[in-house]
């Protein structure tokens, strides 16, 4: 389904991606793991386009979409979907408008510009809003929401793109961690109930082992681990942080126990 | 799900609200235009444009004509340089495209080049051979006026003719005959004379048997024959650049200097009575409303034409907006500082200079920098009026629409000008306030 | 008082650079017979000049006769009228002119009802005042109020910007001045026509005149009233002589070929003064 | 270091800093003086025998207003129409060069620019407008489309675009790139994202820019009459040379212009007083 | 030697500093405690004629000095320096020039516009920012020194004065403890080896029980204690803040014990 071939991307004499090869068969939840500056954004930003790559080829259903440019480009941009550690929503409008961005590829600029926004996708706006547990915010400015809030309408807006694929870079990063729970757990809904492919980098052990189907470790820009969340042992751990012996886990964990359990029962309702 | 209904109905309603705006801005802003279009009388003005002027214009201020000139009376013919009494052919010389009769009222042959042709004979007549339309003749005379024949068929609308005059103009050049003059303009490219006058003797020399003259020991000479050239008058102008620079600095120098200690007075903090600090501020408020122009037309009965009233012109109107521009800064200064330097026991002066000044210093030179930067064009428009300088310059080429390549050369130089001062106020302001202490 | 330096002004109607010029070496002339630094300066409007004079900045002037009756309202004792430029046929005046587009189908103020007209500086005797008050005695309902009988009468700003606006339809009709000799075609012998026809600015074909002034006389050679006797002895006799003594630089400075400076009075502007005064104000 | 040494060093410090301060000081007082006094000899009055005289000239004109005050209210309303031209000109001119300023301003905003090779050439551009006085466009316009209140529109709007494009760009290389990813991870055009993503964020700031041009512009806009383009600058130019008899209408004009450089003044302040605070918020 | 009659001051209809009377005979170190509001702010500014009072008057060595104007309340100024909690330094110049600021009410006034200081003055300054162990910093802006430092060049500038009597109004309350600590030491230190007064308002008990001879303590604007650090139990200052039972001192200790100890003897032996 989704193939990436040697995928390289060079910053002038650094190498932010090295030889990058993954494959993806299936409709899978895919966490990339490795240190800061380990490249995890930079492949992400070029599956997504806002970065060209180097070298290599990515390849979506024997489509070839990394040399794409134009509207071309754009139509495989809508296709797959990218949610970011800040969100980058609009924030001076409101959250029903962020959402409604995500149909700009199908949309004509000047309907875009001037707001005339079909009633149908309105309504499914609202409905995906609903579905994430954030319907009643739907009017406000997304600047006036709280950060779980905005990454939700930010998982909102790539759902209304309707995408194959969603790429989420670090998307709970930012969140305390009764918000990143929610976000997770909505990531991987709508990975279980839409059969959308979802590949998500994450800076915690944990959070790979507990939502995703697969695990990439990346160091230095390379692949250097791809398989179940079960083989990802400690010592493969260290190995990909290139930690010392005194490499806790427990460090880099964002896992809740006690408190926040019913909240996280809530969300789940919700989503 | 009823839920949704309603977020629906208030996320849509939101949404139209927004629309109000995005249509209804572009909306008003349209119509203002649309009323401005009209008010202005846009159409007529666009339809009488012409385009003709705009051409010549253009052509005008990257070319130069050399005119042959023969008084219709002595027969007597010359030569010149835009027509002008500067640009003079020396007595017995003359352009290399024009063959001088050799005997009074014999045939001067005129070549404007591309196979155009004109001849001059004596009493009055003339030739002109226009390729692709055929043979032009003329005859000038006290009495009889000009009388021309044309090729057959319609008179072309580049022959403006009349029985006392007729004008031709080809891609060649440019003909006139009237009863008293018979002139024939050719157009060439370039700034002629630029340099030097056709009297220097460095005239239509190339750069490298100049700088061999230069290292002969002549190099003051070509200076100076350069400098006095009478055609550009580079030292006029040079002074006219100095001067418009002159009233910049000196306005805005001295306004701050006026506006620092009368700022204290329209200050809340500093000037505790409230009639003092209202005058002061009426003060500034009237400076400022009265346009630099405007104050250049009152003082031009006490001072008269010159830089100085200019210079005071731009003083009038920037002690208003420096003193607003300062007064609103001391009103914002930290009281920490002052209260710090006040506790040692020093006296108002000491505090003002030590508790305040080093705080507004960097608000006070980026101001006064950005100010010499936008005087400087400012000086340029007063000086158009009384004060002199290129402004002056410029204005009374253009309005006397003589020659558009001064125009261009003096617009040149005031863009060269004001970006020389935009560079210097930037380098000052980066040395002034980073580089901070040595002022202080 | 002791006089320190001698100012001259010197009106419009040329390139700032050329009036400079043309009047330098009578400035030199005047440096050396005064004995103190001459400048010239070169207002953009007649009323620099007429400012200059009246607050006593500048010392001597050639002015309009406009000009002249606007500072003598003002303050009779600013200025005196000492020399007069005479033509090459001994007369000293000139004309008005009124002209307008050939292919307008204009040829006279009659044509002209309904159109815009254009005048040149307010200040301006040719360019102003004498048509203000002849035009509108050449017809029973002609008045010079915009909107009457002219559809909109604007200043343009002087004599050459009436021209190019007359020449470009900015304005249907205008009035500029000229000696009235010579030919039309080719702008008279002298005047603004004269010199925008040689500059090329305009083809004279595609004009015609339309009206034309009484003899307007022309303006006089003022001195500062309040200047010592010696000093104005000295500069009526320099600029009275110059024509002998340089013609060249009389050339310059009286702008064309003249048959020199006469000595002139008050008396002679005081219809010009009272025409004003009725016209202006003042 | 020691006490000795700092001691040294410090004392060193001052005395080179002292030295520069007095060169530069000594500088700009001689530049000061020297300037004023070549401008004092260039000029055909003196500053000092001026004095005295500053106030004939208003003076007069007061006088004659006040005599005549009682026509005074019907003066005004007669110069009325052209100070709506006025106001016109300035309107238009920084409607039309303010759109045109935003549009160059995205097109060389470092990380908008959509075509990076544009840049330099265009911000050459919007130097040279802006070095370029209004007064000069205008005139060679008033040369090429006749006179009237189209050139000095088109000169002050071109004015308008330099400087406009230059601060709209300063405030715009400040905006957050954050939501402008987000569009563009979307499929987002580039016209989309500037819309949609940056307009939101510099609206404000720019709005407070383009009111402070307006009233900069309201002057030019009366200048430019001073010199031939229509308006109330023209009125009162020539009621200005005409002197006695028109000084009433001069001052009427004068009343007039002068009240509304400061009702645009201090309305405008106040406005962009709000926007700008408002953004902060 | 220093003599506050019945010093008053009232704010409109508030009374910020009420008929405070003190008598101090000998050159000491008093720490001023109270609530926050309690007034000790306005007796130490009063004491600086930065405030005038309403009622009352200030003796020192015989002289009246509540009444002085002019260049006398200068020179009153000049012999009591004042240390404040925000360091009120001029962040823009440089350090030894804020020291030199101290010599401001003797140098004559062309002298003090030009900057043109004696370099005796200058000397001193240098040798007075060694004492306080900051010399290394004499050509910086003070913008650029951390916050202990500032106090210190506040203090060097207060020496500068040679003052009697020094007033400092919360000296360390915006600093860490480390700092603090420094801080305070040197004050102590200018007390015990130049001899002169030190008044200093306190926020926290220890602080004062550390460093001072005597303690008075405010509220509502009049004193309510005034005697040893001894004297002045728990109960006591339970009385001074008004606070009820679950008043803890160390809520409002500055107290550092293990890890800042070796700091704060580097400190010490600077000073
Ligand atoms: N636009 C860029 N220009 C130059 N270097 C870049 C750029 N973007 C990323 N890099 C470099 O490429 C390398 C990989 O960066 P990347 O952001 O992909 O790492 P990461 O794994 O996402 O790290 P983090 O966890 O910090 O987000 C880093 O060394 C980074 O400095
Ligand atoms: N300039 C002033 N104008 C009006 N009221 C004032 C002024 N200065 C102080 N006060 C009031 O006087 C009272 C005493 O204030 P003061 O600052 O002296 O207390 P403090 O003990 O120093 O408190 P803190 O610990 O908060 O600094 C307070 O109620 C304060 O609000
Ligand atoms: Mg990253
Ligand atoms: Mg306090």
């Amino acid at each position: 389904m989704l193939q990436i071939d040697s995928l390289t991307k060079r910053f002038g004499s650094a190498t932010a991606v090295d030889k990058v090869t993954v494959k993806v068969d299936r409709p899978i939840m895919i966490g990339i793991i490795g240190a800061s500056g380990a490249g995890k954004s930079t492949l992400l930003r070029m599956l997504n386009l806002l970065e060209r790559p180097t070298e290599g080829v990515i390849t979506f259903e024997g489509r070839q979409v990394s040399g794409l440019t134009g509207r071309a480009a754009r139509g495989w941009q809508a296709e797959c979907a990218m949610i970011f550690q800040q969100f980058n929503l609009v924030p001076r409008m409101d959250v029903v408008s962020n959402v409604l961005h995500g149909t700009l590829y199908r949309a004509g600029t000047l309907r875009a510009l001037t707001a005339m926004w079909p009633d149908a996708d309105i309504r499914r706006a609202i409905d995906i809003l609903a579905r994430l547990g954030i319907e009643e915010q739907a009017a406000k400015r997304a600047e006036a929401l709280s950060g779980g809030q905005q990454q939700r309408v930010a998982i909102a807006r790539a759902l209304m793109q309707n995408p194959k694929i969603i790429l989420a870079d670090e998307p709970i990063a930012s969140l305390d961690p009764m918000n990143a729970q929610i976000v997770m757990q909505a990531l991987r809904t709508i990975h279980e109930e839409d059969g959308r492919t979802v590949i998500c980098n994450l800076h915690t052990l944990d959070t790979a082992r507990r939502y995703c189907d697969r695990v990439i470790g990346m160091k230095q820009g390379r692949v250097v681990f791809d398989g179940t969340p079960e083989q990802l042992t400690t010592g493969v751990a260290r190995d990909i942080y290139g930690a010392d012996a005194s490499f806790s886990e427990d460090a880099t964990s964002t896992e809740i126990r006690d408190t926040t359990a019913d909240a996280i029962r809530e969300a789940k309702a919700a989503v | 799900m009823t839920d949704t209904t309603a977020a629906f109905t208030t996320a849509r309603a939101g949404l139209r609200r927004s629309q109000l705006w995005i249509f209804g801005v572009p909306a008003l802003v349209l119509a203002y235009l649309v009323y401005v279009f009209f008010a202005f009388d846009t159409p007529r003005v666009l339809a009488e444009a012409d385009g003709e002027n705009g051409a010549i214009l253009l052509a005008d201020m990257v070319s130069y004509k050399v005119h042959v000139t023969r008084d219709n009376g002595s027969g007597d013919v010359e030569y010149a340089i835009e027509g002008e009494r500067k640009g003079r052919y020396p007595a017995g010389e003359s352009p290399g495209w024009v063959t001088p009769a050799t005997a009074p009222a014999g045939e001067t042959l005129i070549d404007l080049g591309d196979s155009h042709l004109v001849r001059l004979f004596g009493e009055g007549g003339l030739r002109y051979d226009v390729p692709g339309y055929g043979v032009i003749e003329a005859k000038a005379s006290r009495s009889g006026g000009v009388e021309a024949s044309y090729p057959d068929g319609p008179l072309p609308d580049w022959i403006n003719a009349s029985g006392n005059r007729v004008a031709i103009t080809t891609d060649a050049g440019r003909v006139n005959i009237t009863r008293a003059r018979t002139e024939v303009m050719r157009y060439f490219p370039g700034w002629e004379l630029f340099f030097f006058t056709l009297d220097s003797p460095y005239s239509g020399l190339s750069f490298g048997q100049l700088a061999a003259a230069a290292f002969g020991g002549e190099a003051g000479a070509i200076w100076s024959d350069f400098w006095n050239n009478d055609m550009w008058r580079h030292k006029e102008v040079v002074w006219a650049i100095f001067e418009t620079i002159l009233m910049a600095f000196i306005g805005t120098a001295g306004a701050a200097l006026i506006a620092l200690p009368t700022a204290f007075l329209a200050a809340r903090n500093f000037a505790p009575l409230g009639i003092f600090r209202q005058a002061t501020r009426r003060l500034y408020d009237f400076l400022r409303g009265v346009d630099g122009l405007i104050w250049t037309v009152i003082l031009s009965r006490a001072y008269g034409p010159g830089p100085l009233t200019g210079a005071l012109a731009i003083m009038f109107t920037d002690t208003g907006t420096f003193g607003k521009l300062f007064s609103e800064a001391l009103e914002n200064v930290d009281e920490k500082q002052i209260e710090g330097v006040r506790s040692t026991g020093a006296g108002p002066l000491a505090r003002a200079r030590y508790g305040v000044i080093p705080q507004i210093v960097p608000v006070l030179l980026s101001q006064v920098l950005y100010y010499l930067e936008s005087n400087t064009r400012s000086a340029t428009v007063i000086g158009a009026i009384t004060g002199g300088g290129i402004g002056l310059l410029l204005t009374q080429a253009i309005i006397t629409q003589k020659d558009w390549e001064e125009v261009t050369y003096y617009i040149i130089l005031i863009v060269l000008m004001v970006f020389l001062m935009d560079a210097l106020s930037g380098w000052l302001r980066r040395r002034l306030i980073s580089g901070g202490g040595a002022t202080d | 008082q002791e006089l320190d330096e001698f100012n001259i002004g010197v009106l419009g109607g040329e390139n700032a650079q050329d009036r400079m010029t043309a009047n330098q070496c009578l400035a030199d002339y005047a440096s050396e017979a005064l004995g103190v630094p001459v400048n010239i300066f070169t207002p953009a409007d007649y009323n620099g000049v007429i400012q200059g004079l009246l607050g006593g900045t500048l010392d001597m002037a050639w002015l309009g006769a406009s000009s002249y009756a606007a500072i003598y309202l003002q303050d009779p004792e600013a200025v005196t009228p000492v020399l007069v430029k005479t033509n090459l046929d001994g007369s000293f005046s000139y004309h008005s002119i009124g002209f307008a587009r050939a292919d307008s189908g204009i040829t006279s103020l009659e044509d002209m009802e309904g159109k815009v007209f254009g005048f040149g500086d307010p200040n301006s005797t040719s360019g102003y005042l004498i048509p203000s008050v002849e035009i509108p005695q050449s017809g029973e309902s002609i008045t010079m109020e915009p909107g009457e009988y002219f559809e909109d009468v604007v200043f343009t700003g002087g004599h050459e910007q009436t021209i190019v606006a007359v020449n470009n339809g900015d304005v249907d009709g205008g009035v500029t001045w000229a000696d009235g000799l010579g030919n039309w075609e080719d702008g008279y012998n002298s005047g603004a026509l004269r010199k925008a026809s040689d500059a090329g600015i305009v083809d004279m074909n595609d004009l015609v005149e339309i009206w034309r002034s009484k003899p307007i006389p022309e303006g006089p050679v003022v001195l500062r009233t309040a200047l010592p006797e010696d000093v104005q002895a000295t500069m009526v006799e320099l600029v009275e002589t110059l024509h002998e003594t340089d013609p060249d630089c009389a050339y310059g400075v009286a702008a064309g070929e003249t048959a020199g400076f006469q000595p002139i009075s008050h008396e002679a502007y005081e219809t010009i003064v009272e025409v004003r005064q009725r016209e202006i104000g003042g | 270091m020691t006490t000795a040494t700092i001691h040294d060093s410090y004392l060193a410090e001052v005395r080179t800093r002292r030295l520069w301060s007095s060169v530069a000081a000594l500088l700009f007082v001689l530049l000061f003086l020297g300037g004023f006094m070549i401008a004092d000899e260039r000029n055909a009055g003196g500053f000092w025998p001026g004095i005295p005289h500053i106030l004939d000239f208003p003076a007069d004109v007061l006088a004659e207003a006040s005599e005549q005050w009682r026509s005074l209210p019907g003066l005004i309303a007669e110069a009325f129409p052209a100070l709506i031209e006025t106001v016109n000109i300035a309107g238009a001119s920084t409607l039309i060069g303010g759109l045109a300023g935003a549009v160059i301003a995205l097109l060389v905003t470092r990380g908008l620019a959509p075509a990076p090779w544009a840049v330099a050439p265009l911000r050459r551009l919007l130097d040279i407008l802006r070095a370029l006085p209004e007064l000069v466009i205008a005139l060679v316009l008033i040369f090429v489309l006749g006179g009237g209140p189209i050139p000095a529109m088109i000169a002050i709007a071109l004015h308008t675009v330099g400087a406009l494009g230059k601060l709209f760009s300063e405030v715009a290389e400040n905006a957050s790139l954050r939501p402008v990813e987000g569009l563009r991870s979307v499929g987002a055009t580039w016209s989309q994202r500037m819309m949609l993503g940056i307009l939101p964020q510099v609206a404000p700031n720019w709005l407070s820019y383009a009111l402070l041009r307006f009233e900069i512009n309201i002057r030019a806009s009366a200048i430019l009459g001073f010199v031939g383009a229509g308006g109330i600058g023209y009125d009162l130019r020539n009621a200005m040379s005409f002197g006695p008899g028109k000084f009433a209408e001069a001052a009427a004009i004068f009343v007039l212009l002068f009240a509304t450089i400061v009702i645009v003044d201090q309305t405008g302040s106040a406005l962009r007083n709000r926007l700008t605070k408002g953004a902060a918020t």
